[in-house]
């Protein structure tokens, strides 16, 4: 795959830039809350602005390669290289990180959690907006790894200080879980490292020389990457931490989750599990395939179990992933596009559920659905709102869920070579009846909480959705009906990357 | 003398701190079984400076003794400071996860 | 010849030391009153002292004797005298579920074991190991790992600073 | 004989044509219109739905008059190649998918039909749901639904199909819930979405099992992807398909058909969709969003020819389900006292007859039958909404509130009656024209077992509409049409009363002082326009009156010639010639029928037409008179003059009380449902939970929903929180981890994790210590 490399400064600026924020944020005052949060929100704004023209210079013909490459030594004695890059695939995500982090950060401006302290606050989140777009950009495994991690303490504070009741117990959880995961993942990379020869961590030269490895090696590496990746995605049976970490974060941290963390374990898989063991991949999709479903329908049976809102919306994300995993796990570009697409779609939809389940706490003091009702009588802005992103989730054509949703299903009916069709045409209509559970419980969640009459007669302050909220939940709207509307926005950047990352099993 | 019996009185010595780690309550005697592990890391390196026959290892060595003398302060003075809070050092205690 | 006997003699006092550091670790992690832990603990430290004069690093083990018999187990029995009111046997130093460190130990040992035993079998190390002088280690420390001295010495200070700072009274 | 050249003679398509496709696209942005700014306006946002529905309207006019002159172009002969335009939509692995527009007979008619009556019930709306609480949202979920509805008529791919079709069903969500503040309404809008979306799994899997069987096939002979209904169209029938694999993806196809139209076993939700307002039921449940299962089976119609072997020897499923779907259905309307439920379950046994006779190859008919069927159900259930409107104080209650109406309302009245013979199909009402037709042809191909089902099914329906319009208009007036107050009380529809309550409180109280009278001419005025429609539209096919008067099989009917070339006339990248295998010039004319074509490929099956016989007609004629005159005797014996020899039947003899009974219980139907589902799944606690469940609103969707609730329950407290959960604390502690899983989880213990943190490098250490050595 042949890189380009002008404007190899962009994408260095545009990951670190937060960073810059987050030094001007350590030497202002803590008092001064104004300037914290100015600085907070320039920084962010102008991180999207980079990001704006990282966009306009990308080359969309060219979607398929490697784009802004920049390599330089880093620490030669582990033959690490600072290496750096953006196809198709990194692209959405990227941008989707940098967008996220700016709507969650206009939504905090007058949505601080308990108990304060916005300084720390920002300065977590601007972290953590490096974190996740180096992810998504580090071509070099270390590298990689660094970003990966780099984005768990931020996480884990921002759980253990702002969350709620039990945010020590999620918080640790969650930190166990995912050191857990990157712990065996980095052996993982290690071995690999050394199986190809010791020669570099650049996941292009991994690509080359992977396939060379001997097979049951790879089985034993893939172990290592899947175990590592599936936490974070997360796959059953490694979910548990999310409906704790999910219910007892803040809500940005909730939405931070949801839209962009959860990404970076099905990200793993594409860019670097499977293109560069192939063998392994083959023989570990229908494994990963069967834990997809899995996934579907128990996600679906735990939020039909739940008695609250925003539990209910983190057991969604299970569900979710599991098709965005399904799609994976065909090796097919049809599958893996639809994965992609499913990401994004995810992040903008759950992350928006998130920002309305938030808003909800506050308005109502709880999130117990027997406790919700009549929401649309009160506050029939949000009710409405809920009411598109319950559609969007449960993937009605013309909104952006659809998208990762169908085609994941569609590309189950004939799989990869090599891989089992019957076992792949089973898992289709098991994940199709998946829809049916989703529309189930999102539809009986929204009966219960925006229909019937209000349940509460306590509080008559309700108001309805205030500027801020409208400000940061605006983008993230319109981009849902857009993408569902017009689903080539996405496709026909991802599609050229995919084909080029899956080149190994003849796309 | 084999390179390798050093090794696996390290090895030993290592295991043991690992199972006290995990075994122990007591934070005190946690904070011993960590004490155990840095040891056997210091024989290790030890015997590969003489096995190489280069200074590093000692270099090494000392350093893992400072850092562990550093450890081992701080970590008594948290000791002191839980026990002051809770009047017990159980490590569990500490546990704030009820799941 | 002579190096043959001093060999032999290494070697049993190698066995000797190293079977009684063993005992006092197992001790250590099993005893169940923490001063006896504490004492123990100084038997394996010596013996790691001991072990150290064997691979010809006397420098390193007068610090160890200095730094860990000296200093650190003064400490260890300061922390014991301070948070435990009574000294003596007790129980529950335990967890519940201390039989687990069982199998994690052994599975642990057992994959390092095998990995040393494979890659360096018996490798002798030199019979007639010269001492490294004061001088060298000096020089290593003054010359390529300044950096990290540097940095060693940063967390000392803050390591002093912190100790200070937690166990204050007020 | 023409020749190649005349075959490529390019077809006339005017603007309206080539611009169908803004049909759907006009209502959309009516819809956003509304949500936006509905509330501001004058009107509440309804003027901006009418509008919007009107100018679809004009479209759909002119569509249909352009393609009936494109017809007019082609001579007896030609292929009518449809109109499709078409534009890159989405791609994946280097393919490219179009939305588009895919204009054809089939496409015109429907199309006109929705936005006819959508247009009609709108403005019914502007005077029955005026003062609603939800106005606005009324009329915005009204346009959407109707945007869906022509996006999925007009679809060129199987996707935009899929798309019209959720959007479909989710209005549908939204309007039978429309008065939510009800529990029992939002419960039947969950019912009616969670049963249609059940059966759109069959959907799903279809298209995706025809997308990967007819891929290859349509790129290379096509130049379409293989959710292209026009390259499927071909697909299937050019001998190409396995025939397991089209049986298959036609079964699948067919379940979402059964969900969508409320076949049998799927017809639960139907009658409970009368929870939502009148022009709700009358637009989406009777007229148009039910029939898009039927107009599914007749869109890809080669496909089910092919797969499920129609006008083959023997009987295939979509016969079988329509069959048993007639008769229960038309049953059910005997013991219904809700004069909705009453129209709902005909409109069930309509949508039987029109699968029936897509089943038996009856194409035409059944695409007729829409037709005809929308006009007089849309009429029948606007005249039930004008009764409850004005005269029975908001009640559907037949027994109770109405009777002796015929002298209160006699537009409605003379309405009711039109449509009611039509329905039953007396000639020379619309009726006759299309169902006799469909009975008929069913009977022509062969299939005589299932042609006498359906003269019963027109016994049974001319019976129990005799029944309903007896109790509704003749006999003495009853509770609220004896102008009693309070009709509320004992209202099987409360919510009807709500909108009535708190709409028009003035409008509302002098209805009920002067009792029973004739309803505003916002109302009449579409039931007028309905009846006359009812009267005449058979004209448009009158098989009777001979080969002139086959307007619909001229223009309607998809010609089953092969074709060997086209020209697409069109916009951006339409024209395409196909290249078919041995494509030589000439026309040969091979019967698409069972086997391959030679030269070209077909778009449509060769299906045959029953001659009409004036014999066989009267003796249909005959039944229905039957059916009538017996039913009117009993009516009158039973209702009228309460003839103690019929009053009581069903106490005293048993076979009476059974069969009543039975039909009471909807055949148990739905406690069939959930108890095997229960049963299945949670076992007795379910089956001791249901064993007195017998009223009938109880449907599969509560079922699924509390069974894979409480499965949830289970599978989250004891397999989520405890097993999944508890191994891994438990691995933190193997002493317990043997032990129940009702210990209390031990997380949180630093040692715990330590623990697993050092296992997992011994694990790992070992791994690689055995890969390398």
């Amino acid at each position: 795959m042949q890189m380009i490399r002008d404007y190899n400064w962009v994408l260095s600026v545009g990951t670190f830039l937060p960073m810059l924020g987050v030094l001007v944020l350590l030497v202002t005052p803590k008092a001064n809350e104004a300037a914290i949060k100015t600085v907070a929100l320039l920084t962010s704004i102008a991180t999207v602005i980079v990001g704006v023209f990282t966009l306009l210079n990308f080359n969309f013909d060219q979607a398929g390669s490697m784009q802004f490459v920049a390599q330089t030594d880093w620490i030669p004695v582990i033959k690490s290289t600072y290496f750096i890059g953006l196809d198709g695939i990194s692209l959405p995500l990227y941008l989707l990180s940098m967008v996220v982090t700016l709507l969650v950060v206009i939504y905090s401006l007058d949505h601080i959690p308990s108990p304060g302290n916005p300084k720390a606050f920002f300065v977590l989140m601007l972290i953590l907006q490096t974190g996740m777009a180096g992810t998504f950009i580090a071509q070099d495994l270390i590298l990689f790894f660094v970003f990966f991690e780099l984005v768990l303490l931020p996480m884990y504070f921002m759980i253990g200080v702002w969350g709620g009741e039990q945010r020590q117990y999620a918080s640790l959880k969650f930190f166990l879980y995912t050191m857990f995961g990157s712990a065996l993942m980095l052996v993982a990379f290690l071995a690999i490292f050394f199986k190809t020869g010791a020669e570099s961590f650049a996941i292009p030269y991994l690509v080359e020389n992977g396939g060379g490895i001997a097979k049951n090696a790879q089985v034993w590496i893939f172990a290592g990457m899947f175990i590592g990746f599936a936490v974070k995605v997360p796959m059953f049976p490694f979910h548990t931490w999310l409906p704790d970490a999910h219910t007892q974060a803040p809500t940005q941290g909730s939405v931070i989750l949801a839209a962009i963390l959860l990404k970076l374990g099905t990200y793993g898989f594409v860019r670097i599990a499977i293109p560069t063991l192939p063998d392994a991949a083959v023989e570990w999709a229908p494994w990963i395939g069967g834990l997809a479903v899995i996934g579907i329908i128990y996600g679906a049976f735990g939020c039909l179990a739940q008695t609250d809102m925003k539990r209910l919306i983190a057991f969604s994300s299970v569900a979710h992933m599991g098709f965005v995993m399904l799609g994976i796990s065909t090796l097919t570009s049809f599958g893996v596009n639809a994965a992609v697409f499913g990401m994004v779609a995810h992040g903008l939809i759950t992350g928006m559920l998130f920002f309305i389940a938030g808003s909800v706490k506050e308005r109502y003091h709880t999130l117990e659905i027997a406790k919700l009702g009549g929401m649309l009588t009160q506050v029939p802005r949000l009710g409405w709102i809920l009411g598109l992103c319950s559609m969007a989730s449960l993937g009605l054509p013309g909104l952006a869920g659809f998208w990762g949703e169908f085609p994941a299903i569609l590309s189950a009916y004939n799989p990869a070579d090599g891989l089992n069709v019957t076992v792949y045409r089973t898992y289709m209509v098991i994940a199709a009846l998946g829809t049916v559970f989703a529309a189930a419980y999102l539809l009986w969640l929204y009966q219960r909480t925006a229909f019937g009459t209000p349940k509460n007669h306590d509080h008559h302050d309700l108001h309805d959705v205030n500027t801020y909220e409208w400000v940061a939940w605006l983008p993230l709207l319109v981009a849902i009906v857009a993408f569902g509307v017009a689903p080539n926005l996405l496709f026909s950047i991802i599609d050229p990357a995919v084909q080029e990352t899956l080149r190994a099993f003849g796309g | 003398m084999l390179t390798s019996q050093f090794l696996l009185l390290g090895a030993i010595l290592f295991c043991i701190g690992v199972y006290g780690v995990i075994a122990r309550k007591n934070a005190v005697l946690v904070l011993m079984s960590i004490e155990l592990i840095l040891n056997s890391v210091n024989i290790n390196l030890l015997a590969f400076a003489l096995r190489n026959g280069s200074a590093d290892g000692h270099t090494f060595a000392l350093y893992i003794i400072a850092v562990a003398a550093a450890e081992v302060g701080v970590g008594l003075a948290l000791v002191l400071l839980i026990y002051r809070n809770r009047r017990s050092i159980g490590l569990d205690e500490l546990s704030e996860m009820r799941g | 010849m002579f190096a043959a006997e001093l060999l032999v003699a290494q070697n049993i006092g190698f066995a000797v030391i190293a079977l009684m550091m063993i005992v006092a670790a197992l001790r250590v992690v099993t005893t169940s009153n923490v001063v006896h832990a504490a004492l123990w603990l100084v038997v394996v430290l010596g013996g790691a002292a001991a072990q150290y004069i064997l691979l010809a690093a006397e420098f390193v083990a007068v610090t160890q004797v200095l730094v860990y018999i000296g200093a650190v187990m003064v400490l260890f029995l300061f922390g014991t005298m301070l948070t435990r009111a009574r000294i003596g046997a007790e129980r529950d130093l335990n967890n519940a579920y201390w039989r687990l460190g069982i199998p994690v130990a052994g599975a642990l040992f057992a994959a390092m074991a095998i990995a040393l035993v494979s890659s360096f079998g018996d490798e002798q190390l030199p019979a007639e190991p010269e001492v490294t002088s004061v001088q060298q280690i000096s020089d290593q420390i003054f010359g390529p790992y300044l950096l990290p001295f540097w940095a060693l010495s940063f967390v000392l200070l803050a390591a002093i600073i912190g100790a200070i700072v937690l166990a204050r009274k007020d | 004989m023409l020749a190649a050249s005349e075959v490529l003679s390019p077809l006339r398509d005017g603007w309206f044509l080539q611009n169908a496709w803004l049909a759907p696209v006009v209502p959309t942005i009516g819809f956003a219109f509304i949500i936006l700014f509905g509330k501001r306006l004058p009107k509440k946002g309804s003027e901006v739905g009418v509008i919007s529905m009107l100018a679809s309207l004009v479209l759909a006019s002119g569509a249909a008059w352009q393609w009936i002159q494109r017809v007019g172009d082609a001579g007896e002969e030609q292929f009518v190649s449809p109109v499709i335009r078409t534009w890159t939509w989405w791609q994946s692995g280097g393919m490219e998918f179009t939305i588009g527009q895919h204009i054809d007979g089939l496409t015109v008619v429907v199309l006109f039909v929705v936005a006819f009556i959508s247009t009609l019930v709108q403005v019914y709306s502007l005077e029955y749901l005026r003062g609603d609480r939800r106005y606005t949202h009324f009329f915005a979920a009204l346009t959407l639904f109707s945007a869906g509805m022509l996006a999925m008529v007009i679809a060129e791919d199987m996707i935009l199909f899929l798309l019209g079709w959720e959007i479909m069903g989710l209005c549908s969500f939204m309007l039978i819930g429309h008065w939510w503040e009800d529990g029992a309404n939002s419960r039947a809008a969950l019912k009616a979405f969670f049963t249609v979306r059940t059966g759109d799994v069959g959907l799903l899997v279809g298209i995706s099992i025809l997308f990967f069987a007819a891929n290859e096939w349509t790129t290379t002979n096509l130049g379409v992807s293989g959710f292209s209904i026009r390259g499927l169209s071909a697909w299937a029938l050019s001998g190409e398909p396995n025939s397991t694999v089209i049986l298959v993806a036609a079964i699948a196809l067919f379940i979402a058909a059964i969900g969508k139209s409320g076949q049998f076993p799927l017809h639960t939700w139907l009658p409970d969709a009368m929870a939502g307002p009148t022009p709700v039921s009358s637009l989406l449940h009777s007229s148009t969003m039910v029939v898009a299962g039927v107009f599914l089976v007749a869109r890809l119609y080669p496909v089910f020819f092919t797969g499920l072997d129609i006008l083959g020897p023997s009987s295939n499923v979509i016969m079988i389900i329509a069959a048993i779907t007639i008769v229960t259905a038309a049953a059910l309307a005997f013991v219904q006292t809700d004069i909705k439920r009453v129209l709902a379950y005909s409109t069930v046994s309509q949508l039987g007859y029109m699968m029936l006779g897509l089943g038996a190859g009856a194409w035409l008919p059944a695409v007729f039958h829409i037709f005809t069927h929308a006009f007089f159900k849309a009429c029948l259930f606007l005249s039930a909404g004008s009764i409850s409107h004005s005269a029975s104080h908001h009640s559907f209650d037949m027994k109770k509130d109405m009777g002796g109406l015929r002298k209160h309302m006699p537009i409605t009245f003379a309405a009711w009656t039109v449509s009611t013979l039509a329905l039953c199909g007396v000639f020379p009402f619309s009726g006759f024209f299309s169902k006799d037709e469909i009975i008929d042809n069913v009977g022509g191909n062969g299939y005589t077992f299932f042609m006498v089902v359906g003269l019963g099914g027109a016994f049974l329906t001319a019976a129990y509409m005799t029944r309903a319009t007896y109790l509704t208009f003749f006999g003495e007036s009853r509770g609220a049409a004896a102008g009693e107050h309070g009709g509320d009380e004992h209202d099987a529809h409360a919510h009807d009363a709500h909108d009535g309550d708190n709409a028009t409180a003035t409008h509302d109280s002098h209805d009920t002082h002067r009792g029973p009278h004739e309803s505003g001419v916002l109302i009449t005025a579409p039931i007028a326009i309905l009846a006359v429609l009812a009267i005449f539209s058979g004209l448009f096919n009158a098989t009777p009156f001979g080969e002139s008067w086959e307007y619909m099989k001229k223009w309607v009917e998809p010609r089953a010639v092969e074709v060997i070339s086209e020209s697409h006339s069109g916009g951006p990248g339409e024209a395409f010639v196909l290249a078919v295998p041995n494509a030589e010039s000439g026309y040969s004319d091979s019967p698409c029928g069972k086997e391959t074509p030679k030269d070209g490929v077909c778009y449509a099956p060769q299906v045959n037409h029953a001659k009409f016989k004036w014999s066989k007609a009267l003796l249909s004629l005959a039944i229905v008179f039957a059916g009538i005159a017996i039913s009117w005797m009993l009516s009158a014996a039973f209702y009228g003059r309460r003839d103690p020899r019929l009053v009581g039947l069903t106490e005293r003899n048993v076979i009476a009380r059974t069969g009543y009974r039975l039909l009471a219980n909807k055949y148990y139907l739905d406690r069939l449902y959930e108890r095997g589902i229960v049963s299945a799944i949670v076992g007795p606690l379910a089956r001791s939970a249901y064993w007195f469940n017998q009223q009938v609103l109880d449907g599969i969707l509560h079922a699924v929903a509390r069974v894979s609730r409480a499965a949830a329950q289970v599978v989250y407290r004891d397999i989520d929180q405890r097993l999944v959960d508890g191994a891994v604390n438990a691995s933190a502690d193997v002493t317990k981890a043997a032990g129940t899983t009702v210990q209390p989880i031990q997380s949180g213990r630093v040692g715990h994790y330590g623990a697993l943190l050092f296992a997992t490098a011994a694990v790992a250490a070992l791994v690689f210590v055995i890969l390398n050595t």
